[in-house]
């Protein structure tokens, strides 16, 4: 509640003030983005808090009836955001399917167009899970995020949106989110037996299952 | 019959049974084939497992990833520049739609656009792009149900286009023609006359393949009625472009929400009506011509000045996120970037067409015969380099 | 069609492929009844069906043969084959392959041999030992006449030849009643 | 020219093989010990094997070995009852495989077995 | 020796009826030879018709235009591994092929090239033909099962199905055919082969135009039957590459499979015989009847002497427009030899023509009249040859359902009522 009532800039405000250290392989760029207040400054500065800062976009508040009625509805587990003219809700982990389905049943949000996540290890609840729904009669687009903790598990929506199917599997398969209900969780793009999620940040970009590549492939190494 | 939302819902999709118990083949009444990874009509490496009832077809799994090459991973770990080749390595039969809706992605995280000259010179060449995608699905899909020779044709007449943008940029296929914050290259010298020349050269060509086929009988009853999908499992399947409109959905991101110069230009989108494999093909047919109506208008209209807008050298986008898709030849090509402030993009995901739509694919074949498969996979129109990616 | 009718000269008709023909036969008869495969049962059974057609023709029986082939080897076997093939041959390989009265059964059969071998030492002379020369150039207009007559008039299996097609007749709607699941 | 006539070939034929001591000419008597034999080999089959479309093939043999009798003494009258009788017996034969075999599998589908020891029960 | 052959030439049935054991043995070598020669050249045609439906050039390499491309691909095929999977049955792996190349190459003995231009004239010709083609059916599903893999299963399968449906209403078209037979004083009809085209020049018209349309939808039956009998475009199924990847020969790789091809090639040319027997009046040349007299005998007796010259022309007309590079002297040369080398054979023939033009009883006269007998035969036939290529340019693959449907519903109703309405019609002419 208290993490989300803050208004949230995408990397996470507090603790970690440089994702960019965090990637494990990005040697050369590692430099540069070390220190994030310099020249291109504007918009790093505006990251720590405050939602009004003159410089470079961020993200505003967003009011509608919409939110309006779920705010009512759930109280302050909803955050309503604008960023660059595109609507994001960010949504406590405890009202996801909730929200969801009716935004799908009341809203008419009958299209989700996405579903991935973004890792931030830095943070206590590593990740953020996006859902992105579209509505064809109200040509609308909006995004649902929350925020879980690593190892914690999410409800899938495959009951809502059967292209969900496919979609949490990637997650799953590239960030090791578990999605409840999922009818067939298992691994999409990468074979089964592989160990890691690679989309996570502290999976290098060289790092590949050496076990599996050997004895799958019968060689000592895929690079 | 597959019209409720709830059989779709209770993982009816792609959700089967493999174990089949020591059963002899007639009494089990199942077969299960694996067809593809190595398959003539699978479209590159993508395997489907078929549980069959002598041809009748069961229940299909798709397994993918074959060509998963960590697109999404490898962004993370270039810059916004460094990474704009990457993206024509996805759809590589429209490696210039892929580029138009990362640049426009990245610009509008930057909050720059690109100058309407760039805009116009993007419409052309996204348009002939998905002239070239169609022209090579029309082909491949006309030879997996049998008949050879409008492949030859269709490549013959592909030629022309990726002849232009040889001239424009230097390649054929991974183009890379645009950056962003506009295009890299001025038009050269007899761009417009290329163009103009390919907008008179091509629609007798179109009508030339619709002559082989639109009316024949053979293609005409392996395509009605085959790989049916309503446009409400459509939306529920979040199946988008040409499938989408052949299911009666009057929805084209070019219409519905204007990228690039599209809001200028007058064209229309044609919808299907039964959603069967006909429509589709149907569909896709009058896209062609509709893009060249489009291609017309632009090409006609490129206004002078600046081919790129005003970027910096080092394209360091503010920290925030931004979800922009595109009509690509294939339906609703969206990328979701994350940036943290630096130069490098703290995460970016691909919203796929052909990954997406090839969810659709077990609904639209069960029941259907093995031939049916061929024809529907053939009609969804998927790059296995975009599935994977 | 032509002014040469060789009513004698069998076109094959010499000592060496009758022999030939019926050891094919019956070889490949043994095969049919003692090969574990069925699918190699069924191939030997049509090796059989050829030889004794190529007896036919050997006994200017031309029509025959020629139905023999068409319907025995081009129509029946494939049919053997096709079930074969539906049903699990894998497992039924395995398998004891004779039942549990065969003894029994090898003793009827030896029974029967040697009745036949009496039959034929004993009755020999019963057999007039003569071989009549058919017109093979006609042959298959005659057997016309035999089902169907001719100038007119009924031939001696007219009727029993309408039956037959009820037969057949009767043989399909049964095979299909009985393998369709659902009708 | 060429065509000699029938009686003169025949001659010329038995006479040769007689003085290579090959083989006396052929009689009827020679196509029934091959149709006994044939029948005898059909009737082990239906007795002994357990597989039903083996039984199934063996009734094929018998029937064959019957239509070799028939043909070989339809040469020996000199008319061609015989011959038409065995098409007859072709037209049975190929209703009796229809039927056979669609019983065969309407019974493969139920017991999963083709095995004729296992078809003990008249109704299941 | 010389009178041997004099007397074999003057003979006016075929060797098998007339008990020359030497002549059929030389004429079933000679029918070997031929088929094989004319499925390499279908090969090569059919690369390079089909290349050019397509919009493009075909083999162009090996040899002038490609012309020993068939050789080449037969040295490939010969010399590539032989395969046989682990799994398959070895033996039955083996036979398949040979039974299908087999069935295919002994109706060859009872085809007429000409009246007396034929191994032997069966009395139950067309049954014999139609029996020994449909064992090759056999060779189909026997490779299908042998190969234990599903692919092969499946296309054996659906060839088996597809092969006995269509031979239904192929059968029921042929005996529509077999009824015109019987419209002659006699009212006997004949299976023979060669009685049946004689029956047609009794009668004066080639059966596809007796009792219009009868005979031409019956031929037309026949006709679309004997692409699914050959597993031809359309109907191509069990070899549906995208479906099936290859179909019953998957499996088989290097000579054995060459034999298959071998077989289909030769099945597609012994049923586009049966087609020119049974309702293109066979080795007749056009108008018989109409058209009589040593004059016009004359005059088609130059056609295939006309026809090699036009092929010369052609061949001269390709060297003249080589390029004159270097690098295509060989090729050049080549195809100058061989246009020199069908300039020749047409001299011959037309040498022929002139000196057989009086004396029908001499050497020339017997040569002229058989050239011309094999000559209007071999015409009609690759008329067919070439459709079948042109329907495997143009059209798409039929579903197997929707095959069998064409075959059981659309093609065994209309032949049967074809033969029905030509019975009737026969009965009330005669």
């Amino acid at each position: 509640m208290a993490e989300e009532s803050k208004p949230l800039v995408p990397p996470t405000p507090e603790g970690e003030k440089k994702p960019a250290a965090e990637k494990p392989a990005a040697a050369p760029a590692t430099a540069s983005p070390a220190a994030p207040a310099k020249p291109p400054a504007p918009p790093a500065t505006a990251k720590p808090a405050a939602p009004a800062k003159p410089t470079g976009p961020v993200p505003l508040p967003w009011t509608s009836p919409l939110v309006e009625k779920y705010r009512r509805q759930y109280g302050s587990g909803i955050d309503a955001l604008t960023y660059l003219g595109q609507n994001y809700l960010n949504v406590d982990r405890s009202l996801i399917p909730d929200i969801l389905r009716l935004l799908r049943d009341e809203e008419q949000f009958d299209y989700c167009v996405d579903i991935t996540a973004v890792h931030y290890p830095k943070r206590e609840r590593q990740f953020d899970v996006v859902w992105i729904l579209y509505s064809f009669p109200r040509n609308e687009r909006l995004r649902v995020k929350t925020q879980i903790a690593d190892g914690a598990s999410i409800p899938s929506v495959v009951s809502i949106w059967p292209t969900a199917n496919w979609l949490e599997r990637e997650v799953y398969d590239m960030f090791g989110i578990q999605f409840d209900g999922h009818p067939d969780l298992k691994r999409i793009l990468l074979p089964d037996g592989w160990k890691g999620h690679p989309l996570r940040k502290d999976y290098g970009i060289l790092q590949q299952d050496k076990e599996w590549v050997q004895v799958n492939l019968g060689i000592e190494s895929g690079q | 019959m597959k019209d409720s939302m709830d059989e779709l819902s209770n993982g009816a999709v792609s959700h089967l049974d493999l174990e089949t118990p020591e059963k002899p083949y007639l009494d089990a009444n199942e077969l299960i084939i694996n067809m593809g990874p190595q398959h003539p009509a699978t479209h590159g490496v993508l395997r489907v497992i078929l549980k069959l009832d002598g041809e009748k077809v069961l229940g299909t799994e798709c397994v993918i990833g074959y060509l998963h090459r960590g697109v999404e991973k490898i962004a993370e770990n270039r810059t916004y520049t460094m990474f704009n080749p990457y993206v024509d390595r996805m759809d590589y039969v429209a490696a210039v739609s892929n580029g138009l809706g990362y640049c426009e992605a990245v610009e509008k995280l930057l909050n720059v656009e690109a100058p309407p000259r760039a805009q116009y010179i993007r419409v052309v060449l996204t348009e002939l792009n998905r002239i070239a995608s169609h022209q090579l699905w029309l082909g491949t899909h006309a030879l997996d149900i049998g008949a050879m020779t409008p492949l030859f044709y269709t490549f013959r007449d592909r030629e022309e286009i990726l002849k232009i943008f040889e001239r424009y940029c230097g390649a054929r296929l991974t183009t890379h023609a645009f950056r962003i914050g506009g295009c890299q290259y001025e038009t050269y010298a007899g761009f417009e006359k290329d163009v103009k020349n390919f907008l008179a050269f091509f629609p007798p060509k179109i009508d030339e393949y619709e002559a082989l086929l639109t009316s024949n009988r053979i293609w005409l009853e392996r395509t009605k009625n085959v790989g049916v999908i309503s446009g409400k499992d459509c939306i529920a399947l979040g199946v988008t472009g040409p499938v989408l409109r052949a299911s009666g959905v009057k929805w084209d991101l070019r219409k519905a929400q204007p990228y690039a110069a599209y809001s200028k230009f007058d064209f229309e989108i044609p919808v299907g009506e039964n959603g069967d494999t006909y429509d589709r093909y149907m569909v896709r047919m009058i896209e062609m011509r509709q893009s060249l109506r489009i291609i017309e208008q632009a090409v006609n209209g490129i206004p002078e000045g600046p081919i790129m807008g005003k970027v910096p050298k080092v394209i360091k986008p503010p920290v925030g996120e931004i979800y922009h898709s595109i009509e690509a030849p294939k339906g609703e090509l969206g990328y979701f970037i994350v940036s943290d402030g630096s130069t490098q993009p703290y995460r970016v995901r691909v919203r796929p067409p052909s990954f997406v739509n090839l969810q659709a694919l077990d609904i639209m074949v069960r029941g259907m015969l093995v031939a049916d498969v061929v024809a529907v996979i053939g009609t969804l129109d998927i790059v296995l380099g975009e599935v994977d990616r | 069609m032509n002014s040469v009718v060789n009513t004698g000269a069998a076109p094959v008709a010499t000592p060496f492929f009758f022999y030939f023909l019926a050891g094919a036969a019956i070889v490949s008869g043994l095969l049919v009844i003692t090969r574990r495969n069925a699918v190699h049962s069924a191939l030997s059974l049509i090796v059989t069906l050829l030889s004794v057609a190529g007896l036919y023709l050997m006994l200017y029986a031309p029509f025959v043969a020629g139905v023999q082939i068409i319907v025995y080897a081009g129509g029946i076997m494939v049919l053997f084959l096709f079930v074969i093939m539906l049903v699990n041959i894998e497992r039924s390989a395995k398998d004891r392959q004779f039942n549990r009265i065969w003894p029994v059964g090898l003793a009827a059969a030896c029974a029967l041999l040697s009745l036949f071998v009496s039959a034929f030492v004993k009755g020999r002379n019963l057999f007039p030992d003569r071989l009549v020369a058919l017109q093979e150039s006609s042959n298959t207009q005659q057997i016309a006449a035999m089902l169907y007559g001719e100038a007119g008039r009924m031939g001696p299996y007219t009727f029993a030849f309408e039956i037959a097609s009820l037969l057949l007749l009767v043989a399909i709607l049964g095979a299909v009643i009985m393998t369709k699941k659902k009708i | 020219m060429l065509t000699r006539a029938a009686n003169d070939d025949d001659r010329r034929r038995t006479t040769e093989f007689e003085r290579l001591n090959f083989m006396v000419p052929i009689t009827t008597f020679h196509y029934l010990v091959v149709a006994a034999a044939l029948f005898v080999l059909g009737v082990i089959g239906v007795l002994t094997r357990r597989n039903v479309v083996i039984v199934l093939m063996s009734i094929e043999l018998i029937l064959n070995a019957v239509n070799l009798n028939l043909v070989a003494f339809s040469r020996m009258w000199g008319n061609l009852h015989g011959q038409t009788f065995a098409v007859f017996i072709v037209v049975d034969a190929a209703a009796e495989a229809a039927v056979g075999l669609g019983i065969l599998i309407a019974f493969f589908r139920n017991k999963e077995t083709i095995n004729v020891d296992e078809i003990d029960l008249l109704k299941w | 020796m010389l009178n041997a052959f004099m007397s074999y030439l003057g003979s006016t049935v075929p060797p098998g009826n007339a008990d020359n054991q030497l002549w059929a043995l030389i004429y079933v070598l000679i029918i070997f030879a031929g088929v094989s020669l004319a499925v390499v050249a279908m090969n090569w045609i059919e690369r390079k018709a089909l290349a050019h439906f397509q919009i493009r050039l075909g083999p162009m390499r090996v040899g002038p235009h490609g012309l020993l491309q068939p050789i080449a691909d037969a040295l490939k095929l010969m010399l590539k591994e032989d395969i046989i999977p682990a799994q398959a049955d070895a033996v039955v792996f083996w036979v398949a092929p040979l039974i299908g190349l087999l069935a295919a190459f002994t109706v060859y003995t009872v085809i007429p090239f000409g009246p007396s231009q034929a191994v032997s004239d069966m009395n139950i010709g067309i049954l014999f033909m139609l029996g020994v083609s449909s064992l090759g059916v056999l060779g189909i599903i026997t490779a299908g099962w042998a190969s234990n893999s599903h692919y092969p299963l499946i296309g054996a399968l659906r060839s088996s199905a597809q092969m006995v449906s269509y031979e239904v209403a192929m059968g029921l078209a042929i005996v529509s055919a077999l009824l015109m037979t019987s419209l002659n004083r006699t009212g006997t009809g004949t299976l023979s082969m060669i009685g049946i085209v004689e029956a047609q020049q009794q009668q004066g018209v080639w059966f596809i135009f007796k009792f219009f349309p009868l005979g031409l939808i019956a031929f037309v039956i026949f006709a679309i039957a004997m692409i699914a009998e050959t597993n031809r475009a359309p109907f191509d199924l069990p070899e549906a590459e995208s479906e099936l990847t290859a179909g019953f020969h998957t499996e088989y790789s290097g000579l054995r499979w060459s034999l298959f091809m071998l077989g289909e090639y030769a099945a597609m040319i012994a049923v586009s015989s049966i087609a020119v027997t049974l309702w293109l009046g066979g080795w007749m040349r056009p108008f018989p009847n109409l058209l009589t007299g040593s004059a016009w005998d004359f005059i088609f007796s130059l056609f295939p002497g006309l026809t090699f010259a036009g092929l010369a022309a052609i061949a001269f007309i390709g060297t003249a427009r080589m390029p004159a590079q270097a690098y295509f002297r060989i090729q050049r040369i080549g195809l100058a030899v061989f246009a020199a080398l069908l300039g020749l054979i047409a001299l011959l023939l037309l040498a022929i023509a002139v000196a057989g033009r009086t004396n029908d009883a001499s050497i020339a006269g017997r040569f002229r009249e058989g050239i011309d007998y094999v000559y209007w035969f071999v015409l009609k036939v690759a008329v067919f040859m070439y459709l079948f290529i042109w329907y495997r340019a143009t059209w798409p693959r039929y579903r197997f359902d929707q095959l069998m449907r064409v075959g059981w519903k659309v093609m065994l109703p209309i032949s049967l009522g074809v033969l029905i309405l030509t019975a009737i019609v026969g009965v009330l002419i005669s």
